[in-house]
């Protein structure tokens, strides 16, 4: 049976992504299914639930998420020589996942806005009120973990989601919306991932990235491979293959951040050294979820 | 009230001929217009027009001095304040019985008592005061037939149109309804129109007599003078029973033929062109010295029987008779009277 | 006589039959989530969602604004269908044609355009110069504001749950009121009102169902307010997924269900004890005639139309010209680039092509001949039997694709019991899953039509001979002919824009239209998708106007537009 | 062919009554009855339940030995081989006249060149050939109806039901299709059941009468004796005109009455219970030795004018005259012949 991934990577990330795959392991033939990490997740677990799992491979949003898949049993375990190349934050000690890229979350604002934000804090100016639109955690992974992130930070802390609810800011539905409200004018600043704005701001859209000066939160969309999993040996392969620095340039040139040590970064961004990553302890982070869940929406009210 | 004039009114469905052409009927204010006609003839269609759901093609129709409609322009319906029984009732399946008659009177704002008062009088006099709460679909033929009549007497319209408003009731019924509309007639003094099929009825209840034949008006006439004088085949085909019979008739014959007048004509003395000649059954009577023919049929009717008879030459003629007669019989006949259709 | 045959007119295997398409359609998908319920609420988990007040907002939101929603539906779909088939309004070939058009829209695209149309960047206002500064709150992230786009959205449902029945007034019936001295407005409320509340009552109970399950318009006009419909709050549990979540989400789902059953309850109760079998000949549609009235109400029917299509399509069409979302759309950024990239370089497109319209035929006339069994079955059976067929077969259209995708993967993951054969992976899933959740559109009109037939007409049929088949293809089929043409392109439509079944359920190979359009939206290609969404709307006219060819072979009425 | 059992055939539909309740009437094979009731005594349900959209509540109906309905089963109709005529038509609205007219025919496997050639022949038989290619919605009610009766005698079913199928038709359109019916039965030997009001077409189509009332049978017989001997007010006042008096009468006279028998009632001098006594008006013929009476009213019906006479005791009696007559002019007449109902 072919390699059967299941990935959350837009479209033609994922099949580049595969391509690059099958060109160096042409004997291998991939199977892929992309959507949303939710909705992944839901065809997942339904499998699971069923008794079925047809993944082999996950390449989805956030460590929280493996390590939850992890903790349940769900994951293989493989040691991949690729990771000496990484930074062991990136990747769970027991080889259970492995960060692919850094997704990083910053402030987006539409080049028609008065104020160039540098700073989380600057979206609870008065010169924002109103202004502000961010994702939600309910909708996406990367908010969450960004609120988490975020939420551990002096100086920030819950506090700062807090003040931007008393500015007046929104918390809309995924990274695309929020994206789409700046650029169309209607919001001026957003919270978004990296590579949303940069990219169409190279097709030319009023939109401006930001890494403010406190730091970014990142998520790692890592690779894993299921317990259930027939074809261990090809999943293998494939979790080298994004781990080595064929795979990873190859992100690169879709306009990500490696994962892998020593690598160049895309146009677009500032060099790797002045992005400062915030860290998160993905087994903490679970362990918080729904309580984070909780107060967010009681900040921003889910109810 | 006022008059209703039919002004040379035509109707084309885009068929092979028009519908109704050129008709042209005064009817008196409080006149009672009985319409005859074989099926299909246009009486349902002349009927529609009046009230205003069909736009005459032609020709105009008025009552009074008020344009109801013409090719042009015409007065809706809902304006006009007549009422109608439709050959198919046209009851409404969502309402009840005494919803569907105490209708016209809710939309002319009457409610409370007063409703249910007028209401339950029309149904008494329809003989449905039982039935009042029942959905039209749970009524027989007939009972639906005199809910669509209740709800027509329930008003004081100036116009009312019945469309075979009796077809679907025993005699019995019938001639109670008849007694009804006879009374609501005299009560109201609206002018009525009634299409139906059966001249006894309407030789009954009208005052004036229309017939009709392919959508042309054939003889207008009171009751009396139509039945004894009816003009052309048609009419006289058509208003009572009686055989048409073809007849050399010598020019100058008046057109009410005694026996006297008519006995050289089956001897074969009389010259002339063939005329149509209507020979009605009851002046058909039993005679020795008569016209000798064969009984080819006799029907019972209860108070008699019906025969049809074949004259020597083989026309047919139409006799009753008390006594039981066999097809193949012998018997002579004299003809009291005839009359000449043109 | 026009009454109810209490002879066994049906074969002997029609009811076993119908209640086992039901069965497999309906209860089978449902009876496994309800498993997942069970087994959750055995472990205790759903304790706290039931103390949860999220669960009891979102309820409340859904119910508004599904109420609501269903109030403009109704009060639009009505309209339409009124103006359309009853009078002699100019153009009404036209406007009939363009007013399902909407449909074929995804809501998401709709809310998205109206978002901008109102917001401080929407070029019409700003052209007015009464465009609201930049911040100020957009009216649309309300209750109100998804109400609204729930009603333009699902008002075409009721408009063609409404026409068929209106085909079959009786002409007479309209005429004697009339002539009792009604007004227009009067027959209209007194007569034509009444009469058609078995389709009126069948498009409403479509939109509410609709409404309940939308997900596309709360997700964008509700989340920033936080407003959360049962939809959107579902949604939302799916992306923290835990071990609770299945159990969590089939107690959501019950609620879903719930709703949808009182709605159907209160639905029965309107109808019950009334008759609207039409008594003799009926099918001539009565004109009413708007006279000067019509110059009035033209225009602002082309106006509604504006707002529920033009106006969003060209939002969608700008969206597909310009190279980056936010770019203004000039002669300078104008590009073709997107559309020759859907067509000519994405292969996906194809293959979406390919399945989306094998899938949505399949659907619409596979399930037309399914519905046409049951509704004459349910029709003609009234008691608890024909209200709990209804019932389920009404749930899987009110819970969200979402969730109807997870339950047939629960069911249909494992390789099935005797065959042998695994459905899940291949399109035949998909099919099934649309046969479920499109069965309540698919059946309303069709059954409401069967209600108002002369059972005389069928009885002659049989006395002259002729049976079951026979009869049901020359007799009843004809004569529900319009219902059962509102049915198909109800079906066609909405099964052509299909997203959150198909979503889960796609594998390679198998992506829909809906499918390929999210992903290419959601991975940053809005002009893409924008894209293809114009070709898609392009391609359903296109097959419109060839119905619309053929229309004077097709029997009277199937086509909605045409009068 | 084979003889229709309806053995105490029951049907209750939930209201205050049953519609029908324990009606046994056998028809023989061939038989052509009639079925005569006033409105609503259930006719139409006797022959929905024969047809099979029905099923009796009580008793059961046989075709020969093959039982074809009781309370527990039954022969849908599609299998039963009979063909009906509705009393509301059920023309199917989407297929032309010509398509109505050979639908059995073409259930039954019958097409091209014999189909044609039947259904031509049909519709000749009604005088529609001309509308064969008409929509039913654009036909008069006449019309409708002839379509029904073509489609109803297309093919050959085993029995005939016919609710009041000639009710919209002129009385030359129903002459000939009573003709039509009666050459169809002779033709066919089909066995005709015919429900109608009118008594006279009764009598002059069928072998045999039922009378109905309120769901059960008053009596059975064949037409002439049912004339001559009605059983019971209700079939006395049924059928045939008549007025029907209350007359004190000594135990022991015999039911049929002469002018001596009679005379002696209206001079006060016998006593006894109050019998009712059926006068049919041919029987009334002017006698200045008669009963003086007092003209009510005088209805011209064509022929002759329908009298109602006041009795000096207030009692209605019915009469014709050939002669006009005024209301409020004394008449003396005799009765020559009546007949105590029971
Ligand atoms: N479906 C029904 N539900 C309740 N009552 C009914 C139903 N059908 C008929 N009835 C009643 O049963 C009785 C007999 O009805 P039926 O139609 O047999 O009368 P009928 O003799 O044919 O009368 P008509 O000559 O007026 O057509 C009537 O009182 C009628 O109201
Ligand atoms: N809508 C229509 N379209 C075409 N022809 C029609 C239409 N309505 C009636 N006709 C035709 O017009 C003629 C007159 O019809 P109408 O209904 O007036 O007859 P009628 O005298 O009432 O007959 P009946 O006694 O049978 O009811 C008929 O030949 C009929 O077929
Ligand atoms: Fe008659
Ligand atoms: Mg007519
Ligand atoms: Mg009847």
């Amino acid at each position: 049976a072919n390699l059967v991934l299941y990935t959350s990577q837009p479209n033609e990330d994922a099949q580049a992504t595969v391509d690059g795959f099958m060109a160096v392991n042409p004997d291998i033939k991939v199977d892929w299914v992309r959507d949303g990490t939710p909705k992944i997740m839901a065809k997942l677990m339904a499998e699971i639930e069923a008794g079925n799992p047809v993944a082999d491979v996950l390449l989805i949003a956030d460590t929280v998420t493996l390590e939850r898949m992890k903790q349940a049993g769900q994951l293989l375990a493989y040691k991949s020589p690729e990771a000496a190349n990484h930074d062991a934050a990136l990747y769970d000690a027991d080889g259970y996942y492995y960060s692919t890229k850094l997704i990083t979350t910053g402030i987006v604002y539409n080049t028609a806005a008065g104020m160039k934000p540098e700073s989380w804090l600057d979206l609870t100016k008065p010169e924002a009120k109103g202004l502000v639109t961010m994702p939600s955690p309910l909708t996406s992974g990367a908010a969450l973990i960004h609120a988490q992130t975020l939420a551990g930070v002096e100086g920030l802390g819950w506090d700062l989601y807090k003040n931007l609810a008393a500015n007046g800011a929104i918390a809309a539905g995924g990274n695309g919306a929020v994206l789409k409200s700046v650029a169309s004018g209607e919001k001026a600043y957003g919270m978004v991932v990296d590579y949303m704005p940069i990219r169409e701001k190279a097709k030319g859209a009023p939109v401006e990235f930001v890494f403010p000066k406190e730091g970014v939160s990142a998520v790692t969309e890592p690779v894993g491979i299921l317990a259930s999993t027939k074809n261990a040996e090809a999943a293998q392969k494939f979790v080298d293959y994004v781990l080595s620095e064929k795979g990873q340039n190859g992100f690169v040139k879709l306009g990500y951040i490696p994962a892998r040590n020593g690598m160049a970064l895309p146009d677009g961004f500032p060099a790797r050294d002045s992005i400062k990553v915030l860290p998160i302890d993905a087994a903490e982070a679970l362990k918080n979820t729904d309580d984070d869940l909780k107060t967010f929406s009681g900040i921003y009210g889910s109810n | 009230m006022a008059k209703l004039i039919l002004n040379h009114v035509g109707k084309d469905f885009g068929g092979s001929r028009p519908a109704v052409s050129s008709l042209s009927i005064d009817v008196r204010a409080g006149g009672f217009l009985a319409l005859l006609g074989p099926s299909g003839c246009g009486k349902t269609t002349v009927l529609r027009m009046i009230a205003g759901f069909e736009q005459p093609s032609d020709g105009s129709i008025l009552l009074g001095d008020r344009l109801l409609a013409d090719a042009a322009s015409m007065v809706p319906p809902e304006r006009r304040n007549m009422a109608m029984v439709f050959q198919s009732y046209a009851l409404w399946p969502h309402m009840s019985v005494a919803e569907n008659v105490g209708y016209p009177l809710k939309v002319r704002g009457i409610s409370g008592e007063r409703w249910r008062k007028a209401v339950a009088d029309a149904l008494e006099a329809v003989r449905l005061h039982e039935h009042a709460e029942r959905q039209p679909a749970d009524l027989s033929g007939g009972q639906r037939q005199r809910v669509a009549l209740a709800r027509c007497l329930v008003t004081s319209p100036d116009v009312v149109l019945l469309d075979e408003p009796l077809a679907n009731l025993d005699r019995h019924l019938k001639q109670e309804m008849e007694e009804t509309f006879r009374d609501f007639h005299n009560r109201s003094g609206a002018t009525m129109i009634y299409v139906t099929h059966d001249q006894s009825e309407a030789m009954a209840l009208a005052t004036e007599v229309a017939v009709m034949s392919e959508g042309r008006l054939v003889q207008l006439a009171p009751p009396e003078e139509i039945y004894a004088r009816p003009e052309g085949r048609m009419a006289g085909a058509l208003i009572g029973q009686g055989a048409i019979l073809q007849l050399p008739l010598p020019e100058g014959t008046p057109r009410l033929l005694d026996w006297a007048a008519l006995r050289p004509l089956f001897q074969g003395h009389a010259a002339g062109a063939c005329a149509d000649i209507l020979v009605r059954p009851q002046h058909v009577v039993v005679d020795p010295e008569g016209i000798a023919c064969r009984v080819v049929s006799a029907l019972y009717e209860g108070e008699r029987y019906a025969l049809r008879l074949a004259l020597p030459d083989g026309q047919i003629l139409r006799a009753f008779s008390a006594a039981r007669v066999s097809p193949g019989e012998k018997l002579a006949v004299a003809i009291l009277s005839a009359w000449r259709l043109a | 006589m026009t009454r109810s045959a209490s002879g066994s007119s049906q074969p002997r295997w029609l009811l076993p039959f119908v209640i086992l398409a039901v069965a497999l359609l309906s209860v089978l998908p449902l009876s496994r989530l309800a498993v997942a319920g069970f087994v959750a609420l055995w472990r205790g988990d759903l304790g706290g969602l039931l103390a949860d007040p999220a669960l009891w907002s979102s309820l409340r939101y859904t119910l508004e604004t599904a109420l609501f929603g269903t109030a403009i539906s109704v009060l639009l779909g009505a309209a339409f269908a009124f103006l359309l088939t009853l009078t002699d309004l100019r153009g009404r070939s036209v406007l009939g044609f363009l007013f399902v058009l909407p449909m074929m829209i995804p809501p998401q695209v709709t809310a998205l355009a109206w978002v901008q149309m109102s917001g401080p960047s929407s070029p019409l206002l700003k052209a007015l110069h009464i465009a609201p500064p930049l911040g100020s709150p957009q009216p649309l992230y309300s209750v109100g504001g998804i109400a609204l786009l729930f009603g333009v959205q699902h008002a075409p449902l009721v408009y063609l749950a409404l026409r068929a029945g209106l085909m079959a007034l009786p002409r007479d019936g309209i005429e004697a009121a009339r002539l009792s001295g009604a007004s227009s407005l009067q027959v209209f409320r007194h007569i034509v009102l009444p009469l058609s509340m078995p389709g009126l009552i069948a498009g409403a109970a479509i939109a509410f169902v609709s409404c309940v399950g939308n997900f596309g318009i709360p997700a964008i006009l509700g989340i920033p307010a936080s407003i959360y419909t049962l939809p959107t709050l579902i949604f939302s549990k799916f992306s923290a997924f835990s071990s609770r979540t299945f159990g969590e989400v089939a107690l959501l789902s019950t609620a879903i269900a719930l709703i949808s059953v009182v709605g159907l309850a209160v639905q029965e109760r309107v109808l019950r004890g009334r008759d609207y079998r039409v008594i003799g000949l009926a099918g001539a549609v009565a004109t009413f005639r708007l006279g000067g009235l019509g110059l009035l109400v033209a225009p602002l029917l082309w106006l509604l139309l504006f707002f529920v299509l033009v106006a969003p399509f060209m939002a969608l069409l700008a969206g597909a010209l310009v190279p980056a979302y936010g770019v203004p759309l000039t002669f300078s950024t104008l590009s073709f680039h997107a559309f020759e990239e859907v067509l000519f370089r994405q292969s996906a497109t194809r293959t979406a092509f390919a399945n989306s319209l094998f899938l949505s035929a399949a659907t619409a006339f596979g399930l037309l001949l399914l519905t046409l069994l049951v509704g004459y079955q349910l029709a003609s059976r009234r008691g608890v039997l024909a209200r709990v067929l209804t019932a389920l077969v009404e749930i899987p259209y009110a819970l969200p694709g979402i969730v109807l995708a997870v339950a047939f993967i629960l069911v249909f993951a494992g390789p099935l019991p005797v065959l042998n054969v695994t459905l899940y992976g291949t399109i035949w899933i998909i099919l099934i899953a649309y046969f479920s959740s499109f069965f309540a559109v698919s059946l309303k009109p069709v059954v409401s039509a069967f209600r108002q037939l002369d059972p005389a007409l069928e009885e002659a049929a049989r006395l002259s001979g002729a049976g079951f088949y026979r009869r049901l293809a020359d007799i009843v089929v004809p004569l529900v002919a319009p219902a059962a043409g509102a049915s198909v392109i109800l079906v066609f439509l909405i099964a052509c824009n299909e997203l959150t079944v198909s979503a889960l359920l796609w594998t390679a190979g198998t992506q829909t239209l809906g499918v390929v359009i999210y992903n290419l939206d959601d991975s940053g290609g809005s002009d893409l998708a924008s894209a293809l969404s114009v070709l898609v709307v392009v391609m359903v006219v296109a097959m419109m106007l060839a119905l619309e060819f053929f229309g004077k072979r097709l029997p009277k009425g199937v086509l909605p537009w045409r009068s």
